[in-house]
């Protein structure tokens, strides 16, 4: 491994930490403020992809390990498209707001928004495995001298 | 007058997708020109004086109603923000494989070693 | 409302999804899962023959919420794909084992098959422009399955074009919106028939429909815009290619690219024949690129350029305004006959890149062969070079005719030089030696999963000209060219205001 | 006064993209294409939309990681261009001639600030304003819109990420094709 600069590696273990729980903030908080899933997602995702850079793929796979990555990038996803076809079941249409239909919660408050609370923690969730599958697999991506490509995929 | 200038930042994305022969340059002329467009989008929801559609209170309907900017642009902008990652992080991950085997990023010296090879 | 129709978009999500979720090791149930689950969105297709109707997703009214929208033309469209996406699936469960990561293979082509299908439903040009994206990401890293160094130039180039595309019909959205402030299709046509008053022909409604012809036409991969298309077609897996060669092509670029122009952009009378123009344009160069092309999947995209060519330029005459008025009996023939077309093309095309397949999977080799392969493949290109009794002659035959029926000098020309691409198609097919009935490859040797799609394939390229009765014909496609072609009775005191 | 001020903005952002597309070293262009996205963010901010600001910004930091390691993990070489000048000449002056047309084509559009709400009474937007927090019941009039009036949309932008992480994962893999 690269040599890396003291500073670099206990700045970046104390700072992380905080963007994760900004992230978390920007996402649940989504439907009272700016924010959402995306952004949050990405913010989430910022605070893997800072411990990657800054202390090597290990550290960053130690937090979020690779299978357990995917997964929640599929199942993200998942929850969503099950949250769309749960309308069917509830109210009859796809896609609709079921939970906010059935029993609405007081705006401006933490819980209200009905089902938009729950897809955005769902958003949140896969964006942050999406965008630090990325950027993991941009920055593994190497060729060693016998010209073997070094992937995270093995076939 | 804003217009023209987004359009004009348009342009010099498309110009950039035309005549650059480096995989990276032209990836970042397709983010200028999708930065372009999405600000030409923001730019027509916008109303004089505007403030941003998010209720602090429930009293604040009637001030949103009567000042709000429009909503609608800026759900469209955030989806075609992340589609435009995700074109973005393809291309990237396609032209590091291609730099990985050729040894370049220029487009006429990977058509050149190409036809070498073949 | 029919939930049929959101289930169209979600089952092939769904099982991208649960596919991606599933271990590398299981092959055999993602082969499993795919296939069973290619055959519901087919059913469910076919349950929805004869519907016709919106969906207002989340019960919004339209121009609050997204509607899907469906009537026999993407009833037509979506029993087109969804009968060929079965096929491939059948088809890639033996071919793909050739290739690794088989299950992520079925994921992208899940995600291609959605957007496809959100593509042809869409009733908001925003929503399709979303699934439009969809289903071309996918297809740009389908193109780089192999990840051979040819087939990663190939699909960055796709990928450069496509996102081109991509934010050039978004600037014509944007624009729209800013004038119109809805992006529902129906609305939006409804708006621009009443408001447009543009007195000069440099107005921001032209900008944006000249905009949204340039988008598509590059996801249409028609003549100025299609250097992407033969080396995508080239180095893609073969089942890859072929999707991408029908499904793709004739929903995300031609059957978008009518849509909009005709129920968005119908009041701007010149739409049609710079569409029309296109077409010829492709049909010709098309024809001309082939017969200089060095191998045999080349030609074949540079034909089934001219093929598309053909589609758009039917479907151009048959919607121009004037030709309406002069010869109705022309556009009507033209329309139906490009919709013939596009049936054909879809039924031919596969055809000819899935023979190509079976030599790879047999031989292991990528080089093209002119030689091997089943003699009952050769009904493809048979169909492609329109030899009488298949189905491409008669559907090629119908443009071309209403062409010369048009009575005007333009149609008349457009006639000329359409017969004569369709005869310089069939020169060149000779001289590559490609339309002769020869032999080596014995069909017992093909796995079945693969013969099978390949036999019904050639099958349905004679069966489909039976689609010219006047029964079946009336049944599938005079509705559909009523539901796209826009009526223009109301027209001339439009034009004079 | 947000119309000199996003001007000025504009220009920054067309000044930038000049400096990346004919910059000669490829870190400083992608640099360059950082700042153009940066100040869009600061426009957006401008133009009432903070939701577009924090997507923006935490995307182009992103984008920026993703180009940067690009480019820096190997030899940093200056892009050798040869310059074919009568090519870049034509292509030049095509944008310009598109640029003319442009100007033409958008001379009666709608003056900013003029949005679409004041001139058309049924847009969907008016509704969104009036009704958003009492049928979706979410404050952010934006997240009303992304994740319960068009959250079809939304499934497909979400499907697209998902496809793209599957394509890296298959692009990046070792071999294409099995040995025989």
């Amino acid at each position: 491994m690269k040599n890396r600069s003291l500073i670099t590696v206990v700045i970046s273990r104390w700072v992380s930490p905080f963007i994760f729980l900004y992230g978390i903030y920007i996402i649940l908080y989504g439907h009272i403020s700016p924010g959402g899933g995306f952004p949050g997602g990405v913010i989430l995702a910022c605070s893997f992809i800072l411990a990657l850079l800054a202390r090597g793929k290990n550290a960053a796979l130690k937090r979020l390990p690779y299978g357990l990555a995917k997964k929640l990038d599929a199942s993200g996803a998942l929850v969503f498209l099950s949250l769309a076809l749960s309308g069917i079941f509830f109210t009859g249409v796809f896609f609709s707001n079921f939970l906010q239909k059935l029993m609405p919660g007081k705006p401006l408050q933490l819980i209200s928004g009905g089902t938009i609370l729950i897809i955005n923690i769902a958003i949140g969730v896969k964006i942050c495995a999406s965008v630090f599958l990325i950027i993991l697999f941009i920055s593994v991506l190497r060729i060693r001298k016998d010209k073997e490509i070094q992937t995270m995929e093995e076939n | 007058m804003l217009y023209i200038l987004t359009s004009f930042l348009f342009l010099i994305g498309l110009f950039g997708i035309i005549t650059q022969r480096n995989l990276i340059k032209i990836i970042i002329s397709i983010s200028i020109v999708e930065n372009a467009v999405n600000m030409f989008l923001v730019i027509a929801g916008y109303r004089n004086n505007g403030i941003a559609p998010i209720l602090t209170s429930e009293a604040d309907k009637a001030v949103i109603t009567a000042q709000s900017v429009d909503p609608f642009p800026q759900a469209m902008v955030i989806t075609s923000i992340v589609i435009g990652l995700s074109v973005l992080a393809l291309m990237v991950a396609i032209s590091l494989r291609l730099y990985h085997t050729y040894g370049t990023y220029n487009i006429d010296e990977i058509i050149k070693k190409q036809k070498e090879r073949s | 409302m029919n939930t049929l129709l959101p289930l169209t978009v979600a089952v092939p999500l769904g099982t991208g999804f649960i596919t991606a979720l599933l271990p590398k090791k299981l092959n055999r149930v993602s082969d499993i899962i795919a296939v069973f689950s290619a055959g519901v969105i087919l059913l469910n297709v076919i349950f929805l023959f004869g519907y016709e109707g919106i969906y207002e997703m989340g019960g919004w009214n339209p121009p609050m919420g997204i509607s899907l929208y469906i009537d026999s033309f993407s009833w037509l469209m979506l029993i087109g794909v969804s009968s060929v996406g079965f096929l491939l699936i059948l088809y890639s469960v033996k071919y793909m084992s050739i290739y690794t990561s088989r299950n992520r293979y079925y994921v992208l082509f899940f995600m291609m098959i959605a957007g496809i299908n959100g593509t042809l439903l869409a009733g908001d040009i925003f929503n399709r422009f979303v699934y439009v994206e969809l289903a071309a990401i996918s297809s740009y890293i389908l193109v780089g399955f192999g990840c051979s160094s040819r087939s990663l130039s190939a699909a960055i180039k796709f990928t450069v074009l496509g996102a081109l595309a991509s934010a050039v019909t978004l600037f014509s959205i944007a624009i729209l919106y800013a004038l119109y402030g809805t992006v529902n299709i129906a609305h939006l046509g409804a708006e621009i028939t009443n408001l447009h008053s543009y007195n000069s022909f440099f107005n921001p409604l032209t900008l944006s429909a000249f905009m949204m012809v340039i988008g598509f036409g590059i996801k249409a991969a028609v003549i100025p815009f299609h250097i992407w298309q033969p080396d995508a077609l080239e180095t893609a897996p073969s089942p890859a290619a072929a999707a991408i060669s029908t499904i793709l092509i004739t929903s995300t670029g031609v059957y978008a690219m009518l849509r909009t122009a005709y129920a968005v952009f119908n009041s701007i009378t010149q739409l049609p024949y710079l569409i029309a123009f296109i077409g010829l344009i492709s049909v010709v160069f098309g024809t001309l690129y082939a017969y200089s092309a060095e191998t045999y999947k080349k030609t074949i995209s540079y034909h089934s350029i001219s093929q598309i060519g053909y589609i758009i330029l039917g479907l151009g005459l048959g919607g121009s305004p004037i030709v309406h008025q002069t010869a109705p009996e022309a556009a009507a023939l033209a329309a139906t006959g490009s919709l013939f077309h596009i049936i054909n093309y879809l039924i031919f095309t596969p055809v000819l890149f899935l023979k190509e397949g079976v030599y790879e999977y047999l031989s292991g080799k990528e080089k093209d062969s002119n030689t091997d392969y089943p003699t009952v493949s050769k009904a493809g290109i048979f169909s492609l070079a329109g030899i009488p009794p298949f189905g491409g002659f008669i559907s090629k035959l119908m443009i071309i005719a209403a062409c010369f029926m048009t009575g005007g000098l333009p149609g008349i020309i457009a006639g000329i030089i359409a017969s004569a691409a369709a005869v310089h198609t069939v020169l060149s097919l000779t001289k590559k030696d490609l339309l002769k009935l020869k032999t080596s490859l014995e069909l017992k040797n093909i796995p079945g999963f693969m013969k099978t799609p390949i036999l019904f394939l050639s099958f349905m390229c004679l069966a489909s000209s039976l689609l010219f009765l006047p029964v079946l014909r009336q049944r599938f496609l005079e509705p559909a060219r009523t539901n796209i072609i826009p009526i223009h009775e109301q027209k001339p005191e439009s034009i004079k205001k | 006064m947000t119309e000199p001020l996003l001007s000025a903005i504009l220009f920054f952002m067309i000044l930038s993209s000049t400096v990346a597309l004919f910059t000669k070293e490829l870190l400083s262009a992608v640099i360059a294409a950082g700042a153009v996205g940066f100040g869009s963010s600061i426009a957006y901010l401008l133009l009432g939309a903070p939701d577009l600001a924090i997507t923006q910004i935490v995307v182009e930091v992103v984008s920026l990681v993703l180009l940067i390691k690009v480019t820096i993990s190997f030899s940093l070489k200056l892009t050798s261009e040869k310059s074919k000048k009568p090519k870049t000449a034509i292509a030049a002056a095509a944008i310009f001639l598109i640029f003319g047309l442009f100007i033409v084509s958008l001379n009666n559009f709608p003056s900013f600030g003029a949005s679409v709400m004041d001139r058309v009474s049924d847009a969907a937007s008016v509704f969104y304003i009036k009704n958003g927090l009492t049928l979706t019941g979410s404050a952010n009039l934006v997240t009303g819109i992304l994740l319960d009036f068009r959250a079809y949309d939304t499934l497909g932008e979400a499907t697209v990420i998902f496809t793209a992480v599957t394509g890296g994962i298959v692009l990046l893999r070792k071999k294409g094709k099995k040995e025989k």
